[in-house]
């Protein structure tokens, strides 16, 4: 079974091990991921900040040639891409002012059939089966799943229910016998698109999540969004900072969990490219902290 | 010769129009002469075949008017005569008749300046169209057919 | 042949002064059938009257046009004079050549030409006339009230205060409604269950009213004054003759940990209950989803219990049909749970409640005796957040009205939370106060002034849980839009009050309509504000649109007054103008049946000597036909017509529009 | 990307991508007497109208304590239409530190579509030259970030950094976390490409280039 595949930049640049452990986790299932050729940057916070047309042009690009490789769904694990590909879908089906001018500006012809699925539709739709009798000790954790903004909202784009409190990663989850806390940020903003040009404030906003997530006694945060878990893991020195401690509950891709699950190791799953380590192994959860302070010694030698 | 005076004749309720026509009286509010009026019960009862009559009679407008839409005396009866009009309007044109000469409204028992307004605005705008010609093509439509029409 | 007279009134200078009264009556006498006319100075008058009536008698008339004013002012004056001469009273007609003709037009030729084209239009409407007697429908003297709330008990006991029979339904085992459930009532906050049951009481012995509880609408035939009802009799599993009410059997019940509906769902009952102490009737019910006998046969303690042998398990529902002339509908409404609120848990969080929990938290005959204990941990709550237009006034939630009492109700409830607890804290967010009534912004402005309460203008966007706590996250708009964020022990959702998940098949099954909310309908929102389209059938209360007590109370009065004026009569008089169907030309195409706003068309069969269906054909039913004549315009192949404007008349009327009347002269 | 990188390096202020704003200015002058909120009803479709002040967007902004003026109040400041308002809503910092994280319209009563709001008064305040000095950090970001992908078509990340730090002409804030994320192989310093890079030069061209930012 062939699925169209959009990475984003984000697979591609600063989360490897999220497109490492969703290939695998898909090659498990017998599902074939098939990369859109020449796929181009979704446009991001940026591209609607600042042109509505030009938000949708870049996406709808890449739908576009999906469709023209004869794709019917595409898997787009970045929430950020997923939810912008489903705006311009969206746009152009509803406004026709869109499909008339888009045609010359991308140059590729869209009809606007292609189905987006995002990380936790496709492992719903393809994965869950699979998982049947996959339930192992060594992952009982508790774990805070974390849907940040855009997987769910907003609700009528993205089609969720209850999407104040959504409860898809959790039942995801249950099936390899991870139980999940009941908190209150599971789709709080972490701050993502500010995360260059106002750390400070991510530092505040992901603060609160790791906050609460800790103190319901969760062992890790689990994501299904590159940018999420780039703040909630990278930005660890801004957020504790704000929160004036340190903190060291990890954040992990829900597919790096998914993949223990089918029998891949840590380094399949690439444990290492997290900033906070967990490991699961030999029935030795670990998330010491040695390894984070490590990386802040590391910080301050190095001035560029 | 003297301007072209139109004959009009008014299909009101008896309810609202009707009410509000006699208010424009105790209010002494002056209107052209050229309308004669016919009380029904509701806008719903109006057949247009009686349109057709009236045309058939000499008339060169009609006006029909009746409660507000959420007013109707009888919940419902002004929203299917309006209805049945949309349906109307394209058998006039099927028969060639100017569907101008025909004037729908809403007058309510509390509107008498609206009523003596909606008489005037009406005769001139008659007066602009000139005498009904058109009648005379009447005779070539079955009033069966027309019946259809109405009714489909 | 029909002889005619025409009388045209001067009304003394009124009409005489633009129209040329004599000419007018000159005119008139060469219409065809036209034996006598005349003019008059005043035709209201006694000697106008007599001049009529000697007509009539000296020219052997057979119809009469007043050309006078409108007939809105004097048509019951002259149809009275020609039916004292014997002729039937729809063969007089008024022109009205003053409000639509001598008062909007000036003095001239052309004036008086309109007002005779206007007699000549009337005299062939007269003479295509036919006599029509009024039609006269029995009435059933028994009122069927629908609902035993305050709004239900207060028309009950009105209709049957006068002297009628009543027959009381209600749903659940008691009557009470709504108030029952109350601690104290603003604006006065005198207590609720005082009030409210000795009346409960009054009801279930007064000599006229039959008190069905545990019971509902089955079905609905007939019409005003004839309506026949069929009751669906619920069993309860007890036999109510025998029950004396002692209670045994509750105490007995093993089963006891069902969410209590009269609690809201705070305290918990047995399998076999009575709703609450004071309940009317005081007799118990089996609930036979938890009752252990109805799921395996076994217990029956409450059976070997009750020494009056009043428990019966094998008790059926029984259908009961009833004869009654009216309807009083009065079923009230219910609110939303917490668990409508996406952002304020889905209605998780145990603190978080309605304000009908929290009425029941006030309440001394509530599940904490009325000492105000959150339900998580059962501690007082030191600060309570109270949130207003909880989803009311919100077309996201598909609510876009105020439910109307939530205001006064939350400052109520603030107040009386602060009375019991003097060293609480209570705050309020609100959009708006909507205090529009007798003393009920004295009432807010006394939580705010004298007990303190902190009114924030703002809607909260966020409830969450956080140690123990609930975190509220809301706006001051007064306060340039500054984010509040609250740590409260307690939340209080002012929920939105809607009708009934059953209002609509209810409205169904009595042919009233309602609103997209399935509020029933009123027939005028000012003028007939209790009754329904539905001739007969009248709403009480709650059941029309979010209401207080007062309110349910004053148009639970009015809606009795209603029915008491229908039963004043032995027979019902209505006026003759109703449609008739000609059955044997019908086709039966029932566009007619789809248009009619009173479902007054109904389905006839018609059968040949064998009994076997020859056609269907349209009937109408006089009692519901109010003859607004749609179904006239409607039927194609004119089988149905409306007395008083039939086809006959219409266009004989539209035929004479343009005679000139030049021709007669 | 060498060239990329010289060309912002030795002329930051050089927005190739606005460089006809002078041309759509001469526009707005033509359109001056239109109010804010009907530009915002032609090319959102909004009805800023539909908001009755409760305040529930601001409340749930998780950045409302960042924002110089409370998102309900951009919208109260719109419905009165003046133009000294309408200048003020353009040269808030609110609709640049705004993250369109869709919570406002998510639980708005009335539906107002906030986020696609703001998005029109961003692309008009740079149009207009009213853009709140504060939030240069962040514009420079949003055209560092479009330069990137401008160039490439896709995100390249280190050059991304790079890029804004240049424009932001703050080479020190934030690059600590980077030599950890060359570690944990996170940055990449050969840039990947889209093959039909002119394709996206002419998207760019005929939308940013081209367009008021709405519908
Ligand atoms: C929390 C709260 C506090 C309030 N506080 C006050 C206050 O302080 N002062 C005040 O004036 N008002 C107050 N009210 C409003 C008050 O409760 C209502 O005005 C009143 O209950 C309306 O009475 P009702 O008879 O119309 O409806 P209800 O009280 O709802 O009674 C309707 C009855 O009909 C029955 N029923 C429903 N459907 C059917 C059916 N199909 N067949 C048979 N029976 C049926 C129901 O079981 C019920 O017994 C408050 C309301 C709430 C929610
Ligand atoms: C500006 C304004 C706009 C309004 N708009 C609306 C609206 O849009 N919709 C709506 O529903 N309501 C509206 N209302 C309210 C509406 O007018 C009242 O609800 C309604 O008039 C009340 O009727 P009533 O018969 O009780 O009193 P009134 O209309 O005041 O009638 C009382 C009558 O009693 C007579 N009277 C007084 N004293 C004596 C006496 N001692 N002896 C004998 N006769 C006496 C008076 O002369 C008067 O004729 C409006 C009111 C105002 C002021
Ligand atoms: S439209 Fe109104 S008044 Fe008119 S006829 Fe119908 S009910 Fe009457
Ligand atoms: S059923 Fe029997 S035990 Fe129960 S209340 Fe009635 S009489 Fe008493
Ligand atoms: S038979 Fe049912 S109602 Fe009776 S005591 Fe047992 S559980 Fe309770
Ligand atoms: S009564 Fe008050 S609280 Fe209730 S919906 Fe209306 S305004 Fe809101
Ligand atoms: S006094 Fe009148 S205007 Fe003021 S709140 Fe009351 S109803 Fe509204
Ligand atoms: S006259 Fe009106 S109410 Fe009577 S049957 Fe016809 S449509 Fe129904
Ligand atoms: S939540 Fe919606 S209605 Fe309320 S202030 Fe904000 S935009 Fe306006
Ligand atoms: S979209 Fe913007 S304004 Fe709305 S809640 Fe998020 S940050 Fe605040």
């Amino acid at each position: 079974m062939k699925i169209g595949y959009f990475p984003g930049c984000s697979l591609h640049g600063t989360a490897p091990e999220y497109e490492a452990s969703l290939k695998l986790v898909a090659k498990a299932a017998d599902i074939e991921l098939v990369e859109i050729e020449d796929w181009n940057c979704c446009g991001a916070t940026a591209a609607h900040s600042m042109n509505r047309m030009l938000s949708i042009a870049l996406p709808a690009r890449n739908l576009a040639i999906a469709e023209k490789m004869g794709l019917e769904e595409v898997v787009v694990p970045c929430a950020a891409c997923y939810s912008r590909l489903l705006f311009a879908l969206n746009e152009f089906k509803l406004d026709e002012k869109v499909r008339m001018n888009l045609q010359p500006i991308i140059e590729t012809e869209f009809k606007g059939n292609i189905k987006i699925l995002n990380v936790l539709d496709f492992l719903e739709k393809y994965v869950m089966d699979a998982l049947k009798n996959k339930v192992d000790d060594k992952f009982k954790k508790k774990a805070a799943c974390y849907y940040g903004c855009l997987l769910v909202r907003p609700p009528k784009l993205t089609n969720s229910e209850r999407w104040d409190d959504p409860l898809r990663m959790e039942a995801i989850l249950k099936k390899i016998g991870i139980d999940s806390i009941d908190w209150s940020f599971k789709t709080e903003c972490c701050g993502a698109g500010l995360s260059i040009a106002r750390t400070d404030i991510v530092g505040k906003l992901s603060g609160k999540i790791i906050e609460d997530a800790k103190d319901r006694g969760a062992d890790m945060i689990v994501t299904a969004c590159p940018m999420c878990q780039s703040n909630l893991d990278m930005r660890r020195g801004a957020i504790n900072n704000y929160l004036k401690k340190d903190n060291n509950i990890p954040a992990i891709f829900i597919t790096q969990l998914i993949g223990l699950a089918f029998g891949y190791s840590e380094k399949d799953m690439q444990f290492d490219k997290l900033f906070v380590p967990i490991s699961f192994s030999n029935n030795n959860f670990s998330n010491n902290n040695d390894n984070l302070k490590m990386q802040k010694s590391k910080v301050k030698e190095v001035k560029v | 010769m003297s301007e072209f005076e139109p004959k009009i004749v008014a299909f009101v309720c008896n309810w609202c129009t009707y009410a509000g026509a006699d208010l424009a009286g105790t209010s002494r509010i002056k209107y052209a002469q050229n309308v004669r009026i016919v009380r029904f019960p509701c806008t719903g009862r109006i057949d247009f075949m009686l349109l057709l009559k009236a045309f058939e009679e000499g008339a060169d407008g009609i006006i029909v008017s009746g409660c507000h839409p959420a007013d109707c005396h009888y919940t419902s009866g002004n929203y299917h005569a309006r209805r049945r009009w949309m349906v109307f309007k394209d058998l006039l044109d099927f028969i060639g008749i100017d569907s101008r000469r025909i004037v729908f409204s809403w007058v309510s028992a509390a509107e008498g300046a609206k009523w003596a307004h909606l008489v005037n605005d009406t005769v001139s705008e008659i007066r602009n169209l000139g005498p009904m010609k058109e009648y005379k093509n009447l005779e070539n439509v079955s009033s069966n057919k027309i019946g259809e029409l109405i009714n489909d | 042949m029909a002889r005619i007279g025409v009388f045209i009134c001067h009304c003394g200078e009124n009409i005489a002064s633009t129209v040329d009264c004599g000419k007018v009556a000159e005119i008139s006498s060469k219409i065809p059938g036209v034996v006598f006319s005349t003019d008059y100075k005043y035709m209201c008058s006694d000697p106008g009257q007599t001049l009529i009536k000697d007509a009539i008698k000296k020219y052997k008339l057979t119809g009469v046009v007043v050309g006078a004013c409108s007939p809105r002012m004097h048509e019951p004056t002259f149809r009275k004079v020609v039916a004292s001469e014997g002729i039937n009273p729809f063969f007089c007609e008024m022109a009205n050549i003053r409000e639509h003709c001598s008062w909007v037009h000036p003095k001239g030729e052309e004036t008086t030409q309109k007002a005779a084209d206007t007699i000549r239009i009337l005299v062939e409407k007269v003479r295509n006339n036919e006599p029509l007697y009024p039609i006269k429908v029995p009435v059933t003297k028994r009122a069927l009230v629908i609902g035993g709330g305050i709004a239900g008990i207060q028309a009950s006991l009105d209709i049957a205060n006068a002297g009628n029979e009543v027959i009381l339904i209600e749903k659940e085992p008691s009557i009470g409604g709504h108030m029952a459930q109350l601690s104290e009532t603003f604006p006065t906050l005198d207590c609720s269950q005082c009030i409210l049951t000795p009346r409960m009481v009054e009801v279930a012995q007064h000599p006229n009213i039959t008190l069905m509880s545990y019971s509902e609408v089955e079905s609905l035939e007939g019409f005003i004054g004839n309506f026949k009802a069929t009751i669906r009799k619920k069993a309860r599993f007890i036999n109510e003759e025998l029950c004396n009410g002692c209670g045994d059997c509750t105490l007995k019940c093993p089963i006891k940990k069902i969410p209590d509906e009269f609690n809201a769902e705070m305290g918990k009952r047995p399998a076999i209950y009575v709703p609450f102490p004071q309940a009317v009737p005081n007799k118990p019910v089996i609930d036979k989803d938890n009752c252990t006998h109805f799921k395996n046969g076994k217990c029956q303690f409450c059976k070997t219990n009750c020494s009056a042998g009043a428990i019966d398990f094998d008790q059926q529902d029984q259908l009961i049909t009833v004869d009654v002339g009216a309807i009083v509908v009065a079923t009230g409404f219910t609110i939303k749970g917490t668990d409508f609120f996406p952002e304020y848990g889905y209605g998780k969080y145990k603190d978080v409640v309605t304000g009908l929990q929290f009425e029941r938290l006030l309440s001394s005959s509530g599940p904490t005796l009325g000492e105000v204990r959150r339900p998580s941990d059962g501690k007082v709550p030191k600060k309570v957040v109270f949130i207003a237009c909880a989803g009311s006034r919100d077309p996201a939630k598909g609510i876009e009205y105020c439910s109307k009492i939530c205001c006064m109700y939350t400052a109520k409830h603030a107040m009386l939370y602060k009375h019991k607890v003097p060293d609480g804290e209570a705050d309020i967010f609100y959009m708006d106060i909507r205090a529009g009534g007798k003393n009920y912004e004295e009432f807010v402005r006394r939580a705010v002034e004298e007990d303190d309460v902190n009114y924030i203008r703002g809607r909260v966007s966020k409830v969450y849980e956080k140690n123990g706590k609930l975190i509220v996250r809301g706006v001051d708009t007064l306060l340039n839009s500054t984010p509040v964020e609250i740590e409260a022990d307690m939340v209080v959702l002012a929920t939105a009050s809607v009708a009934h998940s059953d209002a609509e098949s209810l409205a169904q099954k009595l042919h009233i309509s309602y609103d997209s909310y399935n509020f029933f309908s009123e027939a005028h929102p000012k003028l007939r504000p209790v009754e329904t389209n539905t001739a007969g059938i009248t709403l009480a209360g709650a059941c029309q649109a979010p209401k207080d007590i007062p309110e349910s109370v004053a148009q639970a009065s009015a809606a009795a007054s209603k029915t008491i004026a229908l039963f004043s009569q032995d027979l019902l008089t209505r006026e003759p103008i109703i449609a008739v169907s000609n059955k044997s030309t019908c086709v039966g195409c029932f566009l007619c049946q789809s248009v009619c706003p009173y479902l007054a068309i109904e389905r006839e069969e018609i059968k040949d000597r064998n009994g076997n269906i020859i056609k269907t054909v349209a009937s109408i039913n006089s009692g519901l036909c109010q003859g607004c004549g749609t179904c006239v315009a409607f039927c194609r192949s004119k089988s149905i017509d409306l007395q008083g404007y039939t086809n006959n008349q219409v266009f004989s009327e539209v035929s004479a529009l343009f005679e000139r009347s030049e021709e007669y002269v | 990307m060498q060239n990329n990188m010289t060309e912002i390096a030795e002329n930051p202020s050089k927005d190739t991508y606005y460089s006809n704003d002078l041309q759509k200015w001469g526009a707005e002058i033509k359109n001056k007497d239109i109010s804010l909120k009907e530009l915002v009803f032609n090319e959102t479709g909004e009805k800023v109208s539909l908001c009755y002040q409760c305040g529930k967007c601001t409340a749930g902004c998780p950045l409302s304590d960042e924002m110089d003026i409370a998102p309900n109040t951009i919208l109260r400041l719109l419905q009165i239409g003046s133009k000294e308002y309408d200048r003020k809503v353009l040269s808030s910092y609110t609709i640049w530190v705004c993250l369109s994280c869709e919570t406002c319209m998510a639980r708005c009563p009335k539906e107002v579509d906030l986020p696609a709001i703001t998005d029109f008064l961003r692309s008009e305040s740079i149009r207009r030259h009213l853009a709140n000095r504060k939030a240069n950090n962040i514009i420079n970001f949003h055209k560092a970030f479009l330069h990137s992908i401008r160039g490439s078509g896709r995100l390249y990340e280190f050059g991304l950094v790079i890029g804004y730090k240049l424009r932001a002409k703050n080479l020190f804030q934030d690059v600590l976390l980077a030599p950890s994320m060359i570690t944990h192989g996170k940055l990449k310093f050969i840039p990947a490409k889209v093959k039909n890079s002119s394709q996206i030069k002419e998207i760019f061209q005929k939308t940013i280039n081209n367009n008021r930012g709405g519908k």
